[in-house]
């Protein structure tokens, strides 16, 4: 076990690694400067700036010098927030996202449960057709679409909750639902085909047969066994709450990851965007990590040689 | 319980035709007549081909199908849809711009020219032209470019659905095909690829080259194709092992025809069912993109653009985010739902 | 005279499919006594794990009907029960032993729990005491070192030791009926022999009446008491093991034992398997079933459906054209002959 | 430990990191947060003024400080020597009394007694240290110096001089003086320039490298003190007590939230989140009768570069045909519907007055108009005498909202009124589309330029050779030295000739660049609100007057 958590983790290291290399090296080829206010920077201005930051030095050095800063955790300053580091940029906008983040994979998991378990329960029944026909539009309909449609008609139109803005507990929950909807419906369609294979599982005839009643073999058998492995769908999941932020975010002004890193891309703060593509993909890293971690723990049928038995 | 022939017929009140024993059966019944062997063979289910199976299941799974006829209708329209009126894509007037859309015969069904301030444009700005899905604000005709779009956005799905499954099969298909080393060097590989979140790259891969089809698309396979090879490695891994593969190598056969003849029509299921979850997620990509502001070109539009446009003034024009939204909708759809009734008709066990 | 049990009377089961209703058990109808073992023999498809799922009610609701017949239990009929009433009988009264022990126990909980489950469930018993017991049992099926298994997870078993887990199960409360649906077919042959034995040994200690279902003529001549053949949804002979092996007066039931080697006899009689394949049931029309495999076939045997006809002594019966007085007595010697 | 309590602990551990995130939110909301009645309550209890801004604001350095955001916001929390008034003329801020020498080159300006927000009065002492800390770390900025005249300056940028050798001396705490290279007209309204204003040296140095950082690491002397500020969401000002002039301000709190999508502008302000937005162009119908909108034209300009080396580009006759092929009112009032208006010269309309009162635009009226007949003549003619048969060229554009529409409608306009004519768009990030122009790497370009300061010459200047703002190649030595007359000449109706001529030049001889429109920008703001003064260069915004009138 200890091997394997070693070789994972030496893994892990690898592809961030790779990812910081090709990150940095993409950014060199990113035309223009990333200081604002280029209109009217001088000569002089720009090698103060370069040497500021260490630009007037060959690529190789700056490399390696960023490299030596990142393993401290440093991920440098910011070109266009001056006298702003990444990291800090990074913690205090992280807290929204995740939050968001957090509370629309708790909504959509908890939604997505109720929906998949009940379409798999009463299978073939117009409830089943309905919420498949619900997940299916739900993994469709892009959430930006979806987004701006509840801004207008929630936010807006019946005023019920704040329009945009990042102020206080009931501002979360319109973006927080906007994200939940991808998830609710892939939580929805994953948990149902998971019910229904378990449901045709021998164990839960055997449950029957030992005269448990209904409910326990469904909750006890049945969506104990279909829940396990809705663990690995936390990775994806993570993605698609990543990527729905980063729309989402602009959509209802909150002051998130998602927001800084499209603002960073329009404005070429190579810094930023390095820093925030370095800190997503550890994310995901260590999320897939913690999935397999957590699935491990919850199946007795895996040891952590990467083999079931 | 499936595979029964629907041609034959069935028999539905088979207990009270088995209860009816008449006592007075005629005693000249009693005369030996066994069936002959074969003949009794061909009354059981008559053998079909995979293909020919699946494709029924297929057909009997009915979202699919409707799914299959929209998408088809989707793709026509793409194709001659920017040419049913006589305007281009790119063509402005600006005398015509923003105007509301307008159907002959359409009036009821909210095609009637009237705007957000119940103001009748068509009447006020004295345009005789219909425009089915109204201007935009440089007055270019909606209905044009919206299908126009569609045609794009598809493009962009197609082109990178097809170039993933090229760079996964052959991928996929050496790693596993030969195994040992290559396959385990290719595996890091992969491994360290699955690891990166693949928007990103692409955003990054969008900053980096010049912005237009050909960016979006190659960014797009940049990681796209990762999941491709994963898939025809599992399952070539998997067939590999398979008698018919061993039996036809002990029998000689060359690696070319093993991978011509036995493998690859088997890896096929798999790989069609991944393709056609491969093209929503890249049209998805690409609304995304132009979403952010990473899209295309102007003038050309795709789906995203459009819906990026249209989002901007949804409040006073909605029609400019209905339709792109809501083609984008149905394409996604229709793709989802094809795909899951392919995936249930062409492998079964396959999850997810 | 030893009581009667269970009863299943005239039993017909239909499967609703996107084609039809398909009916795969066409009036059975058996009884089985008080510590007795009856074998339901029979090829895959002929109906035999249907009806032993109709007995415990555990064929799904949505799909499968059972439109005509009864099945008394202790004299009342289970298909007129309530859910709960069922559920109460169902691991307490009558339990199941599945085919294959790698999918019948549930891979995430504990097979100490699974036991446990069940005494919870119908004998009221605490925690501490269902564990108590789920040991016992344990112990009596021959798992060794019980005491930790009890904490282990079924993949941590091997096949054989996983279907004695699945008996000790079925066995904790007592049962006074157990349905064996080929316990022993997914196992080693050595392993097979193991659980037959222990099958027997536990029997012989609680008095339990044993429905055991199988293709395997050897496990029901080391087995059975009694023996029902079935073919195509229907009984075609029932009788005492003895009337079933030495007396045979279904041509079905005559091909099966051609087939089965028998270590004591000439090997160099060849086996001779029966010709053909199972019937569709979904195109079975009229006649009997076996008809269109049958080297004997008459003319009527297409167009009539066969009545059960008593055989010989007491219960041995047999469905099939040539016990009737109208066949040509060559025909019927002919079978006779070749045994 | 049971499965169950694991799963359960898993819960828990979930539900814990939720609560933590939560503890993120916008603490600086505690007073508005909740419920409605309650902002209400805080309206009608004083003067609250809700805006919105586009960006969070980078630093509030007033030496580093390069954007809008900053000046608008250092302009109504800090108070330099002079500010704009209601009319956006120089009006006496902190100095009593201003002297100058015979030749207008030394200075001294009389300081009034101010207190920073920590209780140190402010002194001319904190301007010397300012001035000169801008020059030392060589500020965006500091060309501001040069722009003023302010001795040496221009030295110093070159890195000929010490910064320490900067015009400027504090005599005593009260008097400050500045020595000029040569006299300038424009010195009072240049010194209204957020960069301008002075700094508490105790204080920066206490700070380091977090000074203006937050909202704590500020000191105020103006109308206004900042007193929360979250980035990215917003800021929050409160009337400044010790501020000098007090009485004259109004308004008790104001409250600016940061909103970058328009449409969620909208949307916050139709909830009545807040009182004043920027439309965008999408939304002018929607509000184009409103009693609430308003347009403001502003005196940037929005032209075409063309890289004056290309083959067929570089023909005057070529540059006069595109000009006319374009129908600019249009463009402003079908497309941009935000207030702007088409411009046919360099210098835009309605800011810039001859010493007689004449608008500059009046004097040198249109260049380059015609028809499309006329552009077509032309265009052929060009042609001709480049040889080309038809031109395919790409136009490099910024991909902002506005410069993406406009080139989309010029590539429709040229092409269908000049035969042969194909243009690509080639969208790109600003500072990417500099990087092109300045590397000259384009055939045509899509720029902007707004005012540094209150006079035309921020206009002629930059088409000088080698000027950094040229960006084209173009060169035509009797507008270079044309340009260094204007500079050195004290007599400002010459001058102004000159300043008429320059442009002439440039458009009338070379047709050098097309300009096409002059900038507007539409707004809502409720009629309630009063004297918020929206200034056309420097910082942009005034608060120090308004008021809610309910």
């Amino acid at each position: 076990m200890k091997r394997y958590f070693v070789q994972r983790i030496g893994y892990m290291l690898i592809t961030l690694f790779i990812i910081v290399t090709a990150t940095f090296f993409l950014m060199q080829l990113l035309p223009g400067t990333p200081f604002t206010n280029p209109e009217k920077l001088t000569a002089q201005q720009l090698t103060v700036l370069n040497a500021k930051y260490g630009l007037d030095q060959p690529v190789a050095i700056q490399y390696i010098r960023y490299l030596g800063n990142l393993v401290q955790g440093d991920l440098g300053y910011s070109f266009q927030h001056e006298g702003r580091t990444v990291s800090s940029m990074i913690s205090t906008r992280i807290g929204p996202s995740a939050f968001i983040g957090l509370q629309a994979l708790v909504i959509g998991a908890i939604l997505g449960l109720v929906l998949g378990i009940i379409s798999a329960l009463k299978h073939n029944s117009i409830f089943d057709y309905g919420s498949v026909a619900l997940a299916v539009i739900g993994m469709s309909i892009p959430s930006f679409v979806f987004a701006a449609l509840l801004q207008y008609y929630v936010g807006v139109k019946l005023e019920w909750l704040p329009v945009a803005l990042w102020e206080g507990y009931s501002s979360t929950l319109l973006p927080s639902i906007a994200l939940s909807v991808t998830v609710t419906a892939t939580v929805a369609r994953f948990i149902r085909s998971e019910m229904l294979e378990v449901l045709g599982q021998d164990y839960v005839i055997t449950a029957r047969a030992k005269g448990m009643k209904e409910n326990q073999v469904i909750v006890k058998h049945v969506v104990r066994n279909a829940l396990i492995p809705v663990v690995t769908m936390l990775g994806p999941l993570a993605v698609s709450i990543m990527t729905g932020t980063l729309v989402i975010e602009k959509i209802f002004s909150v002051p998130g990851l998602g927001e800084q890193f499209t603002l960073s891309i329009l404005v070429l703060d190579y810094s930023v965007i390095m820093g925030i593509t370095i800190f997503y993909s550890a994310l995901f890293i260590f999320v897939v990590f913690v999935v397999d971690i957590i699935y491990g723990f919850l199946d007795p049928r895996i040891n952590y040689k990467g083999e079931s038995a | 319980m499936k595979e029964f022939d629907a041609k034959l017929p069935v028999h539905r009140d088979i207990q009270t035709q088995n209860d009816y024993i008449p006592d007075d059966i005629p005693s000249d019944l009693f005369v030996k007549a066994p069936l002959d062997q074969k003949k009794s063979e061909e009354i059981s289910t008559p053998s079909m081909s995979f293909w020919q199976e699946a494709f029924q299941r297929l057909t009997k799974n009915k979202g699919a199908m409707i799914s299959l006829v929209l998408l088809l209708l989707l793709i026509v329209m793409a194709l001659i849809g920017p040419s049913m009126n006589e305007f281009t894509y790119r063509e402005q007037n600006l005398a015509h711009s923003n105007m509301p859309p307008k159907v002959a015969g359409l009036e009821w069904m909210g095609f009637d020219g009237i705007d957000a301030n119940g103001v009748n444009q068509y009447a006020e700005r004295d345009v005789a032209t219909n425009y089915w899905f109204g201007t935009d604000e440089f007055g270019r005709d909606l209905w044009t470019r919206v299908w126009k779009g569609t045609q794009i956005s598809l493009f962009i799905a197609l082109v990178a659905a097809a170039l993933d499954l090229v760079i996964g099969v052959i991928y996929g298909g050496i790693s596993s095909f030969y195994g040992g080393r290559v396959d385990n060097v290719m595996q890091r590989i992969i491994e360290v690829l699955m690891g990166i979140p693949n928007l990103i790259v692409i955003i990054l891969f969008i900053l980096v080259l010049e912005p237009g089809i050909r960016s979006i698309i190659l960014a797009m396979i940049i990681t796209g194709w990762v999941g491709m090879a994963r898939v025809v490695r599992g399952q070539v891994l998997q067939l590999k092992g398979q008698e018919f593969v061993l039996a036809s190598r002990t029998l000689g056969a060359s690696n070319g025809r093993l991978i011509w003849k036995h493998l690859m029509p088997n890896v096929m299921g798999p790989v069609i069912v991944t393709v056609m979850f491969t093209i929503p997620t890249a049209i998805f990509f690409e609304a995304f993109l132009s979403f952010i502001g990473l899209g295309l070109q102007a003038p050309l539009a795709s789906l995203g653009v459009l819906i990026e446009d249209g989002y901007k003034s949804m409040r006073y024009f909605p029609y400019k985010l209905i339709y792109p939204a809501l083609v984008i909708s149905i394409i996604m759809i229709c793709f989802n739902l094809l795909a899951d009734g392919l995936r249930d008709a062409l492998d079964p066990k396959m999850k997810k | 005279m030893k009581n009667t049990v269970l009863k299943v009377e005239d039993l017909h089961v239909s499967f609703k499919t996107q084609t039809g209703k398909i009916t795969a058990v066409r009036g059975v109808n058996f009884e089985l006594k008080k510590g007795e073992t009856l074998a339901i023999v029979g090829e895959s498809g002929s109906g035999k794990s249907v009806t032993a799922k109709s007995i415990m009610r555990l064929l799904p609701k949505s799909t499968t009907e059972i439109t005509k017949g009864d099945i008394l239990y202790d004299d009342k009929s289970l298909l007129k029960l309530s859910n709960k009433q069922i559920t109460d009988i169902r691991g307490s009264e009558i339990s199941m032993v599945f085919q294959d022990p790698m999918t019948s126990l549930n891979p995430t909980m504990k097979v100490g729990k699974q036991i446990m489950e069940g005494l919870q469930r119908h004998q009221s018993m605490s925690k501490a005491q269902a564990r108590e017991r789920a040991l016992e049992m344990l112990k009596l099926v021959g798992i060794p070192k019980a005491e930790m298994r009890l904490d282990n997870y079924p993949h941590q078993f091997s096949g054989g030791m996983r279907q004695r887990v699945v008996i000790a199960l079925a066995l904790a409360c007592n049962p006074k009926v157990l349905i064996a649906d080929e316990p022993t077919t997914a196992l080693d042959v050595t392993i097979q022999a193991q659980i037959l034995d222990l099958m027997k040994d536990l029997q012989k200690k609680t008095d339990t009446a044993i429905i055991l279902i199988t293709h395997d003529l050897g496990v029901v001549a080391n087995m059975a008491d009694r023996v029902a053949v079935m073919y195509g949804g229907k009984i075609v002979e029932q009788g005492t093991l003895d009337e079933i092996f030495y007396n045979p007066q279904h041509p079905y039931t005559l091909g099966l034992l051609q087939s089965m080697p028998k270590m004591n006899e000439d090997r160099s009689q060849p086996l001779l398997p029966i010709a053909g394949s199972p019937p569709n049931l979904a195109t079975l029309g009229e006649g009997c079933a076996f008809a269109a495999r049958c080297p004997h076939a008459m003319k009527v045997c297409h167009t009539y459906t066969p009545r059960d006809t008593v055989v010989g002594n007491d219960h041995h019966t047999a469905a099939c054209w040539l016990q009737d007085p109208r066949a040509s007595k060559t025909e019927t010697e002919e079978v006779l002959v070749v045994n | 430990m049971g499965r169950k309590i694991r799963i359960q602990a898993l819960m828990i551990l979930m539900a814990f990191v939720l609560i933590l995130s939560g503890c993120n939110f916008n603490s600086s909301e505690s007073s508005s947060e909740g419920s409605g009645d309650k902002e209400g309550d805080t309206k009608s209890a004083g003067q609250v003024l809700n805006i919105s801004a586009t960006a969070d604001i980078p630093t509030l350095d007033s030496t580093k400080a390069h954007d809008g955001v900053a000046f608008t916001v250092l302009n109504n929390v800090n108070e330099g020597l002079y500010r704009q008034d209601e009319n956006h003329q120089p009006i006496e801020a902190l100095v009593t009394e201003h002297t100058e020498n015979e030749d207008q080159t030394v200075h001294t300006f009389k300081l009034r007694e101010s207190k920073w927000s920590n209780g140190d009065p402010v002194t001319a002492q904190d301007f010397e240290y300012a001035w000169k800390r801008v020059m030392k770390d060589a500020s965006p900025y500091n060309f501001m110096f040069v722009t003023a005249s302010i001795k040496n300056a221009e030295a110093i940028m070159n890195g000929e001089k010490d910064a320490a050798e900067l015009g400027v001396k504090a005599v005593d705490e009260q008097t400050l003086e500045v020595t000029l290279e040569s006299a300038n007209p424009l010195l009072q309204s240049l010194l209204t320039f957020p960069t301008f204003l002075p700094q508490n040296q105790k204080f920066v140095e206490e700070q380091g490298d977090q000074y203006a950082l937050e909202a704590e690491n500020i000191l105020f002397n103006g109308p206004f003190k900042l007193v929360e500020w979250t980035h990215d969401q917003g800021w929050k000002y409160e009337k400044n007590a010790d501020y000098w002039d007090a009485e004259a301000v109004k308004l008790d709190t104001i409250n600016a939230y940061v909103v970058k999508d328009p449409a969620t502008g909208v949307n916050l302000y139709e909830t009545n989140k807040v009182d004043r937005i920027d439309l965008s162009s999408e939304s002018v119908d929607q509000f184009k009768n409103d009693p609430n909108f308003d347009t403001i034209l502003e005196p940037s300009m929005i032209f075409l570069r063309f890289n004056h080396t290309h083959p067929v580009l570089g023909n005057k006759n070529i540059r006069q045909a595109i000009n006319m092929a374009i129908d600019k009112e249009s463009l402003t009032d079908v497309i941009l519907k935000d207030g702007s208006t088409a411009l046919n010269g360099v210098v835009p309309k309605g800011f810039f007055q001859s010493p007689e009162g004449k608008d500059y635009r009046e004097l040198n009226g249109d260049f380059n108009t015609g028809t499309v007949e006329e552009a077509q003549k032309l265009w052929e003619a060009g042609l001709k005498e480049t040889g080309a048969s038809d031109v395919a060229v790409s136009i490099n554009i910024s991909d902002s909202e506005d410069h993406k529409k406009v080139a989309e409608y010029l590539q429709a306009q040229l092409e269908d009124n000049l035969p042969g004519f194909k243009l690509e768009i080639k969208a790109v990030p600003f500072a990417q589309r500099l990087e092109i122009e300045k590397a000259i790497d384009y055939d045509l370009s899509l720029s902007s330029w707004g005012p540094d300061y209150s006079d035309p010459m921020t206009y002629l200047d930059m088409w000088v050779k080698g000027g950094s703002a040229n960006r084209m190649d173009y060169h035509n030595p009797k507008l270079d030295e044309l340009v260094t007359q204007a500079r050195t000449e004290t007599d400002l109706s010459k001058r102004y000739e000159m300043l008429l001529n320059i442009e002439k030049i440039l458009l009338e001889e070379d047709a050098a660049i097309v300009p096409l429109y002059q900038d507007g920008t539409s707004i809502l703001m409720r009629e309630k609100i009063k004297d918020l003064i929206v200034h056309p260069t420097g910082a942009s915004h005034s608060y120090k007057w308004a008021s809610i009138e309910e």
